[in-house]
């Protein structure tokens, strides 16, 4: 695993409009060296809210990078690199479903976006299980999470902010899906 | 126009920008410190809501010199690559034509005709009562993806294929005011399939002959079922999901061969076309897009007609190591075939990754169109429109076969709209290119030169990794894609529906995992000149260039229909179906179905001897990915830049899967 | 009609079972031994590709004492419950009648009035010009499942509701021969309360209030939005998934306050009826259906009219130990106001679980109608229409609030068309019950006893667990379910949509786990006497009896409307919008749309001025299931013993969810 | 575990039809006493016959009831005891998906049921996650596949063949489903 100096790269943006944005979102943190890299897969992670009988405390399973912004720059790169972004583009989707917004069909829980790389789901999403180390997996979870704000965005690089000057308002900057979208839900991506 | 008020009008362009800037939420004010102008200070919307400010200052000077620069540009540029201005049909001088089979009432094909001219004899309705016409029944197909394909009537069954999960229906046309089921085949595709299905798990519809609907499934099998009875007759897996192969084009059957073609080529597939026995859908051939000859069935008998395309395994050559085995050139869309020559015509895809800089070479014989012998799969001719593509410019768009009044004399040719933005004109037994002029605004490339066939390229929009370019028209969907046009030997129009979409760019390293997008570039689309995103162009092949033009707000991602009616029939992405003129574009009917429109409209003569005209409405496809997909807009990179300049369409049109047949009262 | 000649009848009967049990494949013949008949050896058709033969053998003795004494009894027994016999509409007897607010042409809750009519005055569109309706446009909702819902017109703007994932669209009605959509919004209810909802996903539709549209989802949330914005004004959870609770009802607003109830009596739910602040959307009060007096707020004002209903907490005291908190009596249908009395009126669903000998005792208050005080809720009279009961004879079927002439005065009532087979015409001050008419075959009970409100149970149907009680008449979803009727002042005629369905079912141990169907009921339905599974009735009240009957193939499992232009409109599942006379129940018109209908149909005045009709077309719910859920027909107990009914459904239609509307030319 | 002494409990049929079906379907098998019960949950499942890269053999945890039909039988009691038939009817479906036709939206494997058992599905499946046992899981299992065929059925009882009298010729010996059926896929079945 390559280690590297900075917690936050960000590239120089190429127009004036992601300048601001990059800047801001530089923190440096504590650099690891030779953590440990996490337990096993998580087994019995529940896929469905609905549970027969009393509720059960649902266990979860830490991602033990959740909070770092190493591992979310390390993740959006490996999420180029894996070509999850020819599916998902930069978190807007394409042949695969949006992952910035707040729509989850199979969890958002770190253990469920971990299941669903290693698992694969039925219409369309590959199975990853031995093609990509469970440490790099969890560094995906911390970076698709942090696509839809639900871990800190102080991680990402504002690689694709230059490219839409065109286009406006162009936001990156976590999921705050109007309520009142035009989007309706992803019902027919299981 | 002189240059001078040209440049007045692109200065006045700038000044929209800013204003639409403006009209987004920016404020932007000029930065005059020592009483000076020097600067404009934007300032961002959601600086009200935000702690910090995020805003960008550009200096005057600079924006006055790229502004100037822009527009000086742009209008040299456009001078060679801008479509020619309309006018009127030629009414008196020659026109191109075609020898027509008897009309029999059907629609056997998605293209009607093996001359593929999507042309009907039937002329009930006509220009002049086509106002009247209405909707008579409607059948939903159960599926809400994007519905590219074609209806077929045969025996008076109407037989519909959806898209994945690829359901075949066939529809009892002799009850009256509805259409009962006769019998439903599901193929049950594997749903994993969708995963490696760039750009929505379209089909462009089954075929009919001996007796067979013939159809392909997302997951790669080609499939003949009984027409009669629905029951399977064969069923050949010719490709691999796990490769990232999947099928949507429309088979065309030639001389008892089913010709079938993959998709693919943003997964780092390898096209190939294939010939299946119609009797027991055995492979008899193979014919290559990429490699050594003999896989791409180049013999004795191969004679393109400019030397760029000669030479020994130029499928190998013309490429770095082993690259061709994962470059592209899928053939996914339209066959025609003239049996005079006994030739049939294709196009193959984009190479693949679209990040030119991994793939030097020229890539053949991707962006080519082959004419294949069918009985054995020789190429006889082939032509490479876009050596090392840089932007996406399949080559795949349908070949219409007429007969042009060329020169003073009458030459056999095909009509080819490609996606790099010229309608090619080529005489179809040698592959010579008689004219190539463009149909849309271009600035990749500065026109064909006849001479040697050789596409000129703009060398500033050639990007390498890292580096945006801006302003790349057409987009990568091209200025015209998959959709399919229309010829009417009355007017000797080619009736061409099509985008107007432009795009910046910026390449990525793509990284080659089987199965998995193999793009390498981020892309932004945006609407062309004009603001307009879709075109209808009537045009004159004879001339070389467009008798008139329609344009419509969003991209005309529908198939048009020509009848001996003089009517034109086509669909808009926000679910009009709409009737204009054939000889003057004049709108003369619409009505709005439950979804956008992206497929291919047909007529036929029902058994009560009336004449009926059929439509999918069901929107999604690459254009309509949004809405099929559920794509989040806020990233303009989503579906390969698509989502960019089809931000809208969430609010125009919904997801739906419906037929919808009309008649006249 | 003779005793004698009935019997003949029913001995023709036979010999036609015997024909259909031959046309299935059944091999039968004599088992003539010894020269005399004695028997029928039936041969089962699977027999011919088994190993084994499956047959058996009928003694003729047997056959002919089951086959008399069958016939004696269904006879006696149908005497009491059969419908009586159509007539003509009485044209110079009195008829029922209601007063009309003003029309203003919208159409702003789903019934259109607090009454409950489904009337509409607009009388452009009649009997005599209705043969010209044709649809004018379409919009696609983006969902497959059931739309059982009511579209709504207010202010130049229809509003539309669909199934999960409820998603609310405003559609634009000034603009022509489209409506554009104004907004859309999306309340992202969560997934798996699809898995929670017995027999289908549906919504029945929206209401307008105070510029807002309130709605419930699927999982239990009922929200306010802004009409003219689509900005969400309140949202309040009012239920919980993981105890089997849903909301598919259509709230009606009566006096600032929203009435909201809950669907789950298969999942072991308690019901309840809520009143939540229009204004902020707090709750003001709930009334449960069962439990303590207090809880089902019954009060010194509670005054029902028979002693039956009379006591002290009924609804713990009739049920064994705690069942009453998972018993059932839910409310998922519909409610209606009457200003004057300041009283809502509405039924409570089955007791749960549907084994009615895991719950020994009446089971208040399932299967009852309420009418309350909205201002506080406070229970005024009760009728319990099923105790105990044994079929899932849910009561929360409509309740039309009208004014019939009864014996010689004109009494205020309430209509209550109930599943177990009677129209019920009550005092709606006092919930005496005036007529109790059967509307189709029933087999289950031998009538109401006007004298003491008692339903007359025939014993033997009955069963235990274990056993299994065949011709269940009518089945689970009761002589006519939550589709609801319309009623015309012109004609003084109730149009009921219902269907006629018959069934088997044995009793199963039901085990409760929250969150999970509690049902314990194997059930086989199928087509009741005569073969068609659906039918209109035109219903008489001041005759108690039908005045006129359409019989359909199909379930009629839309809701009617009726119009001063003196046309009922109504669906049918494979997919037919058609328009009878009012009078005569002619049919008039009809056209085929894309999907099965099981939605309301509904009218109103466009910006234009003209008369529009509109319906959702898009199969499903429990009579739909088969398609909208993929079912398997193989098992005749899916969807709860629909599925053996309905086997033929995924021929004649396909899923979809599209709008129509219509106008004339 | 309660365990019982025959392998295969058919009732009494009611009617003529089922009976002859009753009596095939019984066959003794060895009784197994105080079996282990299986290992733990299958973790790293496949649910998507999609693989990046070159194919990886799938291990398959194999159901060490797979061919029992004791567990078969019990299998079928524990259907009705944990409500599974709620949903699921007899095999054709009602609130969720029938279960006795070709079509798996989250695979037909053993370990595939099992774990749509345990962690629920996004569309309605509950989790039914520590409320049943894992050896009463793996005989769930080995009904459920039973249903289409996919195991043998010689564990099944007849229990509701009677009820189809009037209905004709409804067979429960399987999946043999047509092709040309007139069943759209499950495709918004997630």
């Amino acid at each position: 695993m390559m280690l590297r100096p900075l917690a936050c790269r960000a590239r120089t943006p190429l127009l004036l409009v992601g300048a601001a944005l990059a800047v801001v979102g530089c923190r440096r943190e504590e650099r690891r060296f030779r953590e440990s890299p996490p337990a096993t897969t998580p087994s019995a992670v529940r896929v469905s809210a609905l549970q027969p009988g009393t509720m059960a405390d649902t266990s979860h399973m830490p991602n033990p990078y959740e909070s770092s912004a190493y591992a979310q720059s390390e993740g959006q790169r490996l999420f180029g690199w894996y070509n999850c972004a020819g599916c998902h583009a930069n978190g807007g989707g394409g042949m695969g479903p949006p992952l910035m917004d707040d729509e989850w069909i199979y969890g958002s829980s770190p253990e469920n976006i971990y299941n669903t790389i290693i698992q694969g789901r039925p219409n369309g999403m590959p199975s990853f299980a031995g093609k990509i180390p469970s440490p790099q997996i969890w560094q995906l979870v911390t970076y698709v999470r942090s696509l839809s704000g639900l871990t800190p965005m102080s991680g990402r690089s504002a690689r694709t902010e230059h490219m839409n000057f065109y286009q406006g308002a162009q936001s990156m900057q976590g999921a705050q899906t109007p309520k009142n979208s035009f989007r309706p839900p992803a019902s027919e991506f299981p | 126009m002189s240059v001078a008020r040209e440049q007045v009008e692109c200065l006045h362009h700038s000044l929209i920008i800013l204003l639409c800037l403006a009209a987004r939420g920016y404020a932007f004010r000029d930065d005059a410190r020592n009483g000076r102008f020097r600067a404009l200070i934007f300032t961002h919307p959601m600086t009200l809501r935000m702690s910090y400010e995020r805003r960008f200052r550009v200096p005057f000077r600079f924006l006055l010199l790229v502004t100037l620069a822009a527009c000086t540009r742009e209008d040299v540029a456009s001078r060679a690559r801008e479509p020619a201005a309309p006018a009127l049909p030629a009414s008196g001088t020659p026109r191109a034509t075609v020898t027509l089979d008897a009309e029999d009432g059907q629609w056997t094909r998605a293209a009607k005709s093996l001359s593929g001219i999507r042309y009907s004899q039937l002329a009930q309705i006509t220009a002049d009562n086509v106002r009247n016409l209405r909707p008579v029944w409607t059948f939903s197909t159960s599926v809400l993806r994007g519905h590219e394909e074609a209806p077929l009537v045969v025996n008076n069954t109407m037989y519909i294929l959806t898209p994945y999960p690829n359901l075949l229906y066939a529809l009892d046309l002799t009850k009256g005011d509805s259409a009962p089921t006769k019998w439903m085949y599901n193929p049950k595709p594997q749903s994993e399939a969708q995963g490696v299905a760039c750009c929505d798990v379209v089909n462009r519809g089954p075929v009919f002959a001996n007796g067979s609907i013939i159809f392909n499934t997302l997951d790669n099998h080609v499939i003949a079922v009984d027409a009669a009875t629905g029951a399977e007759k064969w069923n050949t897996k010719v490709g691999e999901i796990n490769n990232g192969e999947t099928m949507t084009m429309s088979p065309l059957v030639v001389k008892n061969m089913v010709l079938v073609g993959n998709s693919g080529g943003e997964m780092g597939v390898r096209g190939w076309l294939k010939a299946l026995d119609l009797g027991s859908g055995s492979v008899r051939w193979t014919a290559y897009s990429t490699g050594p000859d003999s896989e791409v069935l180049i013999g004795a008998r191969f004679k393109p007609h400019y030397p760029k395309d000669r030479g020994k395994d130029l499928g190998v050559s013309t490429w770095t190591g082993a690259q061709w085995k994962i470059g592209g050139g899928t053939v996914w869309g339209w066959i025609s075939y003239d049996p005079t020559l006994n030739l049939v015509y294709y196009g193959t895809a984009n190479p693949g990754p679209w990040n030119p800089d991994q793939r030097p070479g020229d890539n053949k014989w991707t962006s080519s169109i082959f004419a294949r012998d069918p009985d054995t799969g020789e190429a006889v001719w082939a032509y490479q429109m876009s050596p090392h593509d840089l932007h996406d410019y399949d080559g795949v768009n349908e070949n219409l076969l007429i007969d042009v009044p060329w020169k003073g004399q009458t030459r056999h040719v095909l009509i080819h709209p490609d996606r790099n933005g010229y309608v090619y004109m080529m005489d179809r037994a040698t592959g010579e290119v008689l004219s190539a002029e463009p149909f849309v605004h271009i600035t990749t490339t500065h026109g064909v030169d006849l001479a040697n066939g050789m596409l000129r390229y703009e060398p500033s929009k050639h990007g390498r990794v890292g580096e945006v370019v801006r302003d790349i028209c057409p987009a990568s969907p091209g200025g015209k894609d998959w959709q399919p046009s229309s010829f009417s030997p009355r007017t000797g129009l080619v009736y061409l529906p099509h985008q107007n979409l432009c795009q910046d760019s910026e390449g990525l390293e793509a990284n080659y995992i089987a199965g998995t997008p193999y793009v390498g570039m981020n892309v932004v689309m945006t609407a062309g000149p004009g603001g307009n995103r879709g075109e209808l162009t009537a045009w004159d092949p004879a001339a070389g260039r467009a008798a008139w033009k329609l344009t419509e707000d969003l991209p005309v991602w529908s198939g048009t229909l020509a009848t001996a009616g003089d009517v034109v029939f086509y669909g808009t992405m926000d679910g009009w179906f709409k009737a204009v003129d054939a000889r003057t574009g004049a709108k003369l009917w619409q009505y709005k179905t439950g979804s956008g429109i992206i497929g291919q409209p047909m007529t036929y003569r029902g058994p009560d001897g009336k004449q009926y005209v059929a439509i999918m409405s069901g929107v999604g496809g690459w254009a309509g990915a949004i809405v099929a997909g559920n794509l989040d807009p806020r990233d303009s990179t989503a579906a390969l830049g698509m989502v960019a300049a089809m931000k809208d369409l969430p609010s125009k049109t919904t997801k739906g899967g419906t037929l919808y047949v009309f008649a006249l009262p």
